[in-house]
């Protein structure tokens, strides 16, 4: 089993779920993230002194699959979150040694969908 | 006894005499006293009405998303600045110069006259006018576009048609409309560059979705209820001054009528939109709720001084209701983008108090049109042409925005946020908010 | 010589004619100006206490969580909104109708008289009753329950007991009863109401949680203390509406001497809990803070108009530290679980107020009994009665409603929070929020 | 005959005396109404001017960090109270008590007077100035010495130098000073107050951070605009009350030229300072744009009664600029951190307006010096003597704090927040925010 | 060692945070997440435009423990956070290769506790 | 290639921050955290209510990196974020078993910068 971890731009989390979704893959997790990447920050300025952002907003996706199921992931991430420019994003893929659903204690590849 | 007489005689002479100087002096207390009621009267209701705008930034700021709050601020700060000074300038005069045709106005610019009184009273309602446009366009509108229009919309658009109305001797006077406190003059106007405004600059990204070449319409939710109330609220309050304050003058005891009006015809929105929304959607919408209360007091506006109480609940009751399906309407048929229900708050509502005062004001103080279907003929005229003036006005001034500066900003402004890239910052600084709404 | 006389004379009686005209016409004038002062205050005076809907929200809102803060806003809106129509139509006549064994009014149904001047003004104090409720059982109730008894409560409880005092020849106005602004009319009635809401209700799920056979009391956080602040300043703000108003005059001059014991009150409120808060608990408390201010404003509502400067100090700084005993008392010892404080508020600071008019009052200006012995407890019995009258009437309706339509929402609804399962919408979209709270 | 005659002259005495005991009773009846409109008014305005607590309490809020939030509120519910009893007792008399050659009053403590209506409308002013400190010095000031100074400001500092201008007697008086409703008597008192504040305590963590020996200027930005922008308006609608309610009587005609200049300079000072950040900065900026109002409305105070329209929008404009100017050049160069820039808005543009009563006012309606020049010499003379007196007894007793009770929180404290540390408990509870803010 | 993740229902967080108390397992990390799972979303409206959720609020917890903890762990979350209905939640075990105590720099197994 | 997961005290996030560019570590992502650790809670109260406070505010760190840059990473984390203080925090480092750049579509190593 793998943890398929992607940094996406926060408009693009309704895309990369669509593209999920039409390869059945449901169980996902979403959480709020700041990210500094290749992409460059900006600069604010707030009652005329300069901000320097370089942490960018950035929705950080979650998904634990079993191995075969690991490209088409990955593929559908990529679908959805690609624009060609810089910012798009990264994906990481862990492993994970084991899975447990706490409503029914299954374990294994079988908690995992 | 000669003498004793004249005496006499020069004494109730004298005696007289100072009475009548006495009543000199009376007639001039009491004329001072006359004025001071109307001063402090307007000048008090001009101030609730100022605060409105309070109310409408902060129902527009609610009913937005977080990263437009700070865009929606600057434009409700800045229309009614630029549009003081512009109403200064000309709008007074155009609105209540000599009438040239009962057309338009031609004298007492940059307030010659000096009328304080009237002038403060008035600009507040000009700003109302021009604050309404806002809401219907957040969320995308180039900010300095804004400012243009909005200059516009209070300096020549708003006090033409509010000078065949209001200054006495306009056209629409003449025929016998009635207005009372602007359902038509303000709110209809304010509404109807609204919309304009947003079918010219279209709906914000992501509202209209093209699914299967069938048009899918999404909820872009507002990211500040409580705000969004508090405004509503606000409003609420400022509608005495802007009601009541129309008596234009502290002597007229019909004030107290008019806030009765005011007050029951705005609860009955409340009513009709939420049962309205309970019915239709299954549960009791807070924000067409919000919107019920503005719809009733929208609504009664025009009618407020000479309709009984009864009506005033129906008249309110219709308004709410009205609203939630004009809001309905717009957005799922038309597809026009309008985030606050301006148009149908400020328009729809707008134009159904000005006909309620021909279907149910009372003829004689109405003092137009004989019969009540007479009335009805001129309120509905009334409505029509102000709706045709502004249309005409500012769908032509949207488009030479448009083609000149431009109306909208970038997608991808749009996306990051009108705060950020109009103004270089943010309105919640270290709050974690979810950027992809 | 005659010729002359008689035109002397006729000229004589003439002048004197057209004085008395003159003075015919003087009154009228004077007159008009009289009822213009009234119409003007109380209109004025009427706003500010509407606008305490908007201060009651804030607060409310403020000192509860985020996900219930719809629910809070929809029941204001709507408990002033139903509130007014059905004092329109029953609670006014009931009130201030003709007195039948002065216990109920029994005239005046839909306004007949037409005075719209006290109607108006009295309408916001009603609205403020049923408004007070909310509070205390905010988070956990149903709306449509919420809905029904606010109706009952400004249609009917509220309005009887309001007759015993306000209308003139009420049995306890008989007696001698002093309660200028309200302590007891309104804020009692809500409080009572209130707490009989509280109790049947029960507390929110995880207020009190049983360990081991013992209670263990837990802090449920309001979400945002700035709303909860500002609410306070715009009540405080009313209050001056709300009190002074209570002259029910525009020329009755004593309105400065109560805005100025209303303001000495508030202020010694704030330090009175604040001052309690940071010797009992450590540091300052907040929330506690704010609610000393309307503690101390409770507590001056019904003796403003009688006391001295001095007094009033008084009044307010021991409001404020029973604000704050109250609160402990309430929560930690009964276990009766008020998110806003509204009992101690309203209720134990009403009746604190009510009794400080017989011991600081001065006998004269209150005209009651004799003796300030007799006074304190005339007002001891009016409270206790108004006490009685409002608990046994306002629980018999929570009963009545928890067994029909029923009164509270299931764990699981209160667990994802009002807003989603009630009005199937968030009022911070956008935001992250801890949904555990 | 003669009987017939003496009928006559007896009934002409008879009438004649009818209308002079009427005339009599007229009198009264006159007086009273103009006492009644000026109580009315005063009361009006003077609740306005209360409400703008709410407005300075929303200001402050919104232009910190959310950390802080719940000890702003405090510090603002904390100032107007105390200050009101310290003001009761001691301030009213030291300003308007009899005059000790000038310089102080010495009667009327305790408002023996009773003269409650002007005490009413002067508390709040007394109050104001006090509470602009609190922003300069926000989110680093021990709670504890922060009521130490509050009480000090309105007790002392304030009514002192407010007795040299508006008691009648004062020494600036006599000079010719004119100061209307407050630039300098109030605003710059509390601005001036907040400067030396802000220098001795220094600046918040993270300001000023010295990189290589340079030191770099940092933002910290608040945490909430809408409420800072919710803020702005209610000062600027409770500024009608400060400046057209400083006529000081309700039958002052000239209340609503006030309230004119007042629109004009504070949309002016928006537009000023809008396109000054604009041109700046690039973009037009934010919160400078909403302090730009709160400029124009400082700017206009002084002069508000006697100036033309057309020089109120010029006081307004500059005064729009001067802020910006102001803000940065005490950030960037002056390195004195004032987070709300109260000390530009209220100190600068104070002055500013204290000097534009010399520049432009209408010299007759001043009644003060012979000559231009020398009335602006005056209002120098004015301005330097209140910076002098509040620099060195405000310096003083913030020096005596800082070495006894201690100013300023420890570094740990204003690292997590004031709200837990001094209050022990958050503003948003339940929002994710960022703490490393 | 291991990092034990676990998404559960926001309203759990207290009873999950007691059974590991319990169990002296007082170190874990919780940040707010959204998921989307087997429990299905619900809909919203708002302007009488339905909204579907179907990213509902979860609350992720790590913690790192030694191997021998694992099953205690998972043993404790689970009894905190079972209800045995849809939306109970997953639990993951990833391995981690190294942990170190900033404070004082100790490393391995060490560090964890 | 290795995760390093780092829990820091929010006001040292900037530190870090630095420290990490100074070592030309440019790529790191930011969520906001609760934590609960050595580090004792607090107690608030709120209307005289006593409120424990034992989920500390945190900042954790995820920064993707091949292995010979694992030892600085640390390094610029402890750098930054240490002050001997108990709340410090923690790092944790993970096997990233592949990368992937959305934009590119490049795996591997080449991937993580
Ligand atoms: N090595 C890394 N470690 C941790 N997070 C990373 C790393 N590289 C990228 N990220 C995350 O991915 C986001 C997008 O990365 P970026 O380099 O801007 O994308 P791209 O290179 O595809 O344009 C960053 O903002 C950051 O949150
Ligand atoms: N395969 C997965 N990958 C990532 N997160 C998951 C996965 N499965 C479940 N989750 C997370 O766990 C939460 C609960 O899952 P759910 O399937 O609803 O639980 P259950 O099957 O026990 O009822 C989801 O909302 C999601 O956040
Ligand atoms: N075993 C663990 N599992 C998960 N998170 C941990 C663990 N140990 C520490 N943390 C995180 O690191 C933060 C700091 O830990 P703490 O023990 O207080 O630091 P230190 O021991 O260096 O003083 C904690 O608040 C928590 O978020």
């Amino acid at each position: 089993m793998k943890l398929v971890v992607a940094y996406i731009q926060p408009d693009k989390l309704n895309a990369v779920k669509q593209e999920l979704f039409k390869d059945e893959i449901h169980k996902i997790s979403v959480t709020n993230a700041l990210g500094c990447g290749q992409q460059m920050g900006y600069t604010e300025t707030y009652r005329g002194v300069d901000v320097e952002v370089n942490l960018l907003k950035k929705v950080r996706i979650e998904i634990a699959v079993t191995e075969p199921f690991v490209q088409t992931t990955v593929d559908a991430i990529i679908r959805g979150a690609r624009t060609g420019e810089i910012g798009d994003g990264k994906i990481f893929i862990m492993p994970i040694e084991d899975s447990i659903r706490i409503r029914s204690g299954e374990k294994g590849e079988a908690a995992i969908g | 006894m000669k003498k004793s007489k004249k005496i006499f005689i020069f004494t109730i002479l004298a005696l007289l005499l100072s009475v009548s100087v006495h009543a000199d002096e009376l007639t001039d207390t009491l004329d001072l006293y006359s004025a001071a009621f109307d001063a402090i009267w307007l000048l008090i209701c001009g101030g609730l009405v100022f605060f409105m705008q309070a109310g409408f930034a902060m129902v527009e700021t609610g009913l937005t998303r977080a990263k437009n709050a700070g865009n929606i601020i600057m434009k409700n700060l800045m229309d009614f600045s630029a549009g003081a000074i512009l109403y200064w300038a000309v709008g007074w005069g155009l609105m209540y110069g000599e009438t040239a045709g009962g057309f338009i106005g031609s004298s007492d610019f940059f307030l010659a006259s000096g009328d304080t009184m009237n002038w403060f009273f008035q600009v507040v309602f000009a700003a109302t006018a021009a604050t309404i446009v806002s809401g219907a366009m957040a969320e995308r509108t180039k900010f300095s576009s804004y400012i243009i229009y909005s200059v516009v919309i209070s300096g020549l658009i708003y006090p033409i048609s509010g000078h065949w109305i209001w200054q006495g001797d306009g056209w629409l006077t003449a025929l016998g409309f009635h207005d009372f406190a602007g359902s038509t003059v303000v709110h209809s106007v304010g509404a109807w560059a609204a919309l304009m405004g947003a079918i010219i600059i279209g709906p914000r990204t992501g509202k209209y979705v093209k699914v299967d070449g069938k048009v899918s319409v999404k909820a872009i939710m507002g990211h500040n209820m409580p705000l969004a109330a508090l405004g509503v609220f606000i409003l609420w309050f400022g509608w005495y001054g802007f009601n009541a304050g129309s008596t234009l003058s502290g002597t007229d005891l019909s004030m107290t009528d008019v806030a009765v009006t005011t007050t029951l015809a705005a609860a009955a929105g409340v009513i009709g939109a939420m049962f309205t929304t309970w019915i239709a959607f299954g549960k009791p919408d807070v924000s067409m709720s919000l919107n019920g209360a503005l719809a009733g007091l929208v609504g009664i506006t025009a009618p407020c001084a000479v309709v009984s109480n009864g009506a005033a609940i129906i008249i309110g009751l219709i308004a709410g209701i009205l609203v939630v399906a004009s809001v309905e309407f717009i957005d799922k048929k038309l597809h026009i983008d309008d985030p606050v229900g301006a148009i149908s708050v400020h328009g729809v509502c707008g134009v159904w108090g000005t006909l309620a005062v021909g279907i149910f004001g009372d003829l004689e103080a109405i003092g137009g049109a004989a019969t009540r279907l007479g009335q009805i003929g001129v309120q509905a005229l009334g409505a029509a042409a102000v709706f045709v003036w502004v249309t005409v006005t500012a769908g032509l001034l949207f488009l030479i925005i448009k083609k000149t500066v431009g109306l909208r900003v970038s997608e991808a402004e749009e996306l990051k946020g009108l705060d950020i890239e109009e103004h270089g910052t943010e309105s919640y600084a270290g709050f974690q908010i979810f950027q992809n709404m």
